[in-house]
């Protein structure tokens, strides 16, 4: 088993097996979202508060999971790579940030488009959610842009992923106090965390949607992180064969 | 199918569409990436020598 | 020749680093005041682009207070170890049998004593100008207090990080301030609850147990930053 | 029996250059280590990564044969450096910085007085350390490593900036602290004329 995982950061190894896994991911990625959309806008029955509006969760909801899924990959493998020095997961957080501040801006657009019809304004501070998703892109911009202002690869590996660590815990305090700070003043909220009333022809739209998401995700972070491997490899022997051979 | 959405159309069909902008886009810049980094070591190798 | 001693101790270290650096901020009082003085001009923006409605002015002082404190503390902490990453004295801070974590602590103390502290004594003078009650500065003070050494602490992991890098100002700001949030929104809000006659106690709790939380894991943030930045 | 200090196979990168592959030394009490070579062969990259501040992409060094990546506060409780930048407070005076200095690793307990006329400074005691010039400012970074009580010297290019008479100084000083059973390590580009157990390494 050990042999497997170290064998699997051997970068050369990783980057022809990441090639292998992307189809696996795509299909059913692509074949969830589009059940989930299908699904979601027409077979869904229509929530007796909010009307057709809600449809928008289908999109909102999954997004702005990823928005967290992403941050939680970026600082894990921040820390992995930061420990014991493993230059793949340094990798896997360099390719998951820009891809995490994409769904964290989505998140951003549907959740200020659905306060539109809803409370009639493009933004409600007073929701804690987009509140914190506005935050989160903020931190998303920081690591980015610390990551861009260090040219030594190795150098801004490392800061960055200080960097991701610190933002780590504050993540949830973040959520906390937004949250607390919105209940000074009673703000509607997005979405109701009836979890278990929801209707299952509403839920499992927004399942299939959830995770769909999650496996297109993990495929452009697959496609990502093959590229930087490539980059930070770019002077070893396999690489130039690679590239001489006109492999991909 | 009600694709006017109960009057909600214009709402609901944007966010759908941005979603899908934005996969899109996500994907066009990754392999961009991609092309980029290949090219750039092609160009280092055209110019030093494969040493 | 031995390569022990015990007069070589961490708290010798904290101590002596934050003695060295208050006699550097004596020796250069700019230092130190420049930054009360944007204090005190970013406070006085507001009244004059919001008009001089008193009603107003007491509903925003606190927040105007406390962002103003916010973006004051930013501008110190951007030379919090500039000048010692040019002369050399951080590459010697390195070298030390000291834990750097000691020696980064001991940095943001002076840092808080020349920066926070200061904030926390002026800011009673700058409220008067907001209307705001003698009842509630205290709070604004106390708040001040608290939030004011969360954010040394955790600025000085910004400054560790963006050392050395051109156009480490703007970054600094970039990377502090979201972090910021959760400071600014307790500090604020609690202040703005006394004025308007609520419970408070949550809020100084929060800020409490936030500073609390920054220092016992932002002074190791900043020395594994320091080693990154410095090689 | 292992030396003091050792350093096995040492592979030392900046950016994308490698500037050595395969260094070794071994380094004992008495000995001195000249590292040689001209401007940009790494001297100074070597004697920071020795240092701990720049990382070797291969091999290791062992203090007292331990490995000073897993021990790096007892390995610095016993080294002193003297560097390029010398490393004290402009606003500071002479007095001032080495007081500071004894907060950071451990003294040998010799009067600062002596020490500062020894290394003809002591007029310039109430100085901050803005108006000393660049030779005057190296003396006092001799007061540090003179003051301090540590068996491992690291001087990078000590010569710098002083005059034939300074030079004799840190040759003597150097050869004193052999002769206590002291160990350095030397980068310099000029001939150096230390007696005794000389070891030298030429970085190409």
């Amino acid at each position: 088993m050990w042999k497997f995982i170290h064998q699997l950061a051997s970068p050369p190894h990783f980057y022809r097996i990441a090639q292998i896994l992307l189809p696996w991911l795509y299909v059913p990625g692509l074949l969830l979202i589009g059940y989930g959309t299908y699904a979601g806008l027409f077979l869904a029955p229509m929530d007796y508060q909010q009307g057709d509006a809600f449809r928008i969760i289908y999109v909102h909801v999954p997004s702005a999971y990823l928005s967290m899924l992403a941050y939680m990959t970026m600082a894990v493998s921040a820390g992995i790579g930061l420990i014991w020095r493993i230059k793949l997961s340094h990798a896997v957080a360099a390719a998951a940030a820009p891809l995490g501040a994409w769904f964290t801006f989505l998140a951003l657009a549907t959740g200020s488009i659905w306060g539109k019809p809803m409370w009639g304004t493009w933004w409600e501070w007073g929701d804690p959610r987009l509140t914190s998703e506005l935050i989160m892109l903020f931190l998303y911009f920081g690591y980015m842009a610390l990551r861009g202002a260090i040219d030594d690869t190795s150098k801004a590996d490392r800061a960055s992923a200080v960097l991701a660590l610190v933002g780590a815990v504050n993540v949830p305090i973040i959520h906390f106090s937004v949250e607390w700070w919105s209940s000074l003043h009673q703000g509607p909220t997005l979405i109701k965390e009836g979890g278990p009333a929801m209707d299952p022809g509403m839920l499992y739209p927004l399942l299939a949607m959830i995770l769909g998401f999650t496996f297109i995700f993990g495929a452009l972070l697959l496609r990502r992180v093959r590229a930087e491997v490539l980059f930070r490899e770019r002077r070893t022997r396999w690489v130039k064969n690679l590239v001489l051979s006109g492999g991909n | 199918m009600d694709l006017s959405m109960g009057g909600y159309g214009a709402y609901v069909w944007t966010c759908f569409a941005l979603a899908g902008v934005v996969l899109v886009v996500c994907e066009w810049r990754a392999r961009l990436l991609q092309r980029r980094v290949y090219r750039d070591i092609e160009v280092r190798i055209k110019a030093l020598g494969d040493s | 020749m031995s390569g022990e001693d015990e007069s070589v101790g961490m708290f010798s270290g904290i101590a002596g680093i934050a003695r060295r650096d208050l006699l550097l901020a004596w020796k250069r009082p700019g230092d130190v005041l420049n930054p009360l003085f944007f204090f005190a001009m970013v406070a006085a923006l507001f009244p004059l682009a919001v008009g001089p409605s008193p009603e107003q002015l007491k509903l925003s002082g606190p927040a105007v207070l406390w962002v103003a404190a916010l973006l004051s503390m930013l501008l110190s902490l951007n030379s919090l170890f500039l000048s010692d990453y040019e002369d050399g004295s951080l590459d010697q801070m390195l070298v030390s049998p000291i834990p750097l974590s000691a020696l980064a602590l001991g940095k943001t103390l002076a840092h808080w004593l020349t920066s926070g502290l200061p904030l926390v004594v002026v800011s009673p003078v700058v409220a008067i100008t907001f209307q705001m009650p003698f009842s509630v500065t205290g709070y604004l003070m106390l708040t001040l207090l608290l939030g004011t050494i969360s954010l040394s602490l955790l600025g000085s992991v910004g400054a560790a990080l963006t050392v050395g890098l051109h156009r480490g100002t703007a970054l600094l700001s970039l990377l502090i301030l979201p972090l910021a949030m959760p400071i600014l929104i307790f500090g604020a809000r609690t202040v703005s609850l006394v004025a308007s006659g609520d419970g408070v106690a949550g809020g100084l709790y929060f800020l409490a147990a936030y500073a609390v939380l920054t220092l016992s894991f932002a002074p190791f943030a900043t020395a594994a930053a320091l080693r990154i930045s410095n090689e | 029996m292992t030396a003091q200090l050792s350093a096995d196979a040492l592979t030392l990168f900046r950016g994308e250059r490698c500037l050595f592959q395969g260094l070794s030394f071994a380094l004992n009490p008495g000995e001195l280590l000249l590292l040689e070579g001209r401007n940009g062969t790494g001297k100074t990259s070597l004697m920071r990564a020795i240092a701990g501040l720049i990382e070797f992409e291969d091999g290791d060094i062992h203090w007292q044969g331990k490995p000073v990546r897993a021990n790096r506060q007892s390995f610095y409780g016993s080294l002193v450096w003297m560097q390029h930048r010398v490393g004290f407070k402009a606003d500071l005076n002479l007095v001032e910085n080495l007081k500071f200095e004894a907060h950071l690793r451990a003294q040998s307990g010799q009067d600062l007085d002596e020490v500062l006329k020894r290394l003809d400074i002591d007029r310039l005691k109430r100085l901050p350390m803005r108006s000393l010039s660049a030779g005057q400012q190296r003396r006092v970074a001799l007061a540090r490593m003179l003051l301090s009580s540590v068996p491992l010297w690291l001087m990078d290019e000590p010569f710098t900036n002083l005059d034939r008479e300074g030079r004799a100084l840190v040759m003597n000083l150097t050869t004193e602290h052999l002769d206590r059973g002291g160990m350095c390590i030397m980068a310099a580009h000029q001939d150096v004329e230390i007696g005794g157990n000389v070891q030298k390494i030429v970085l190409q």
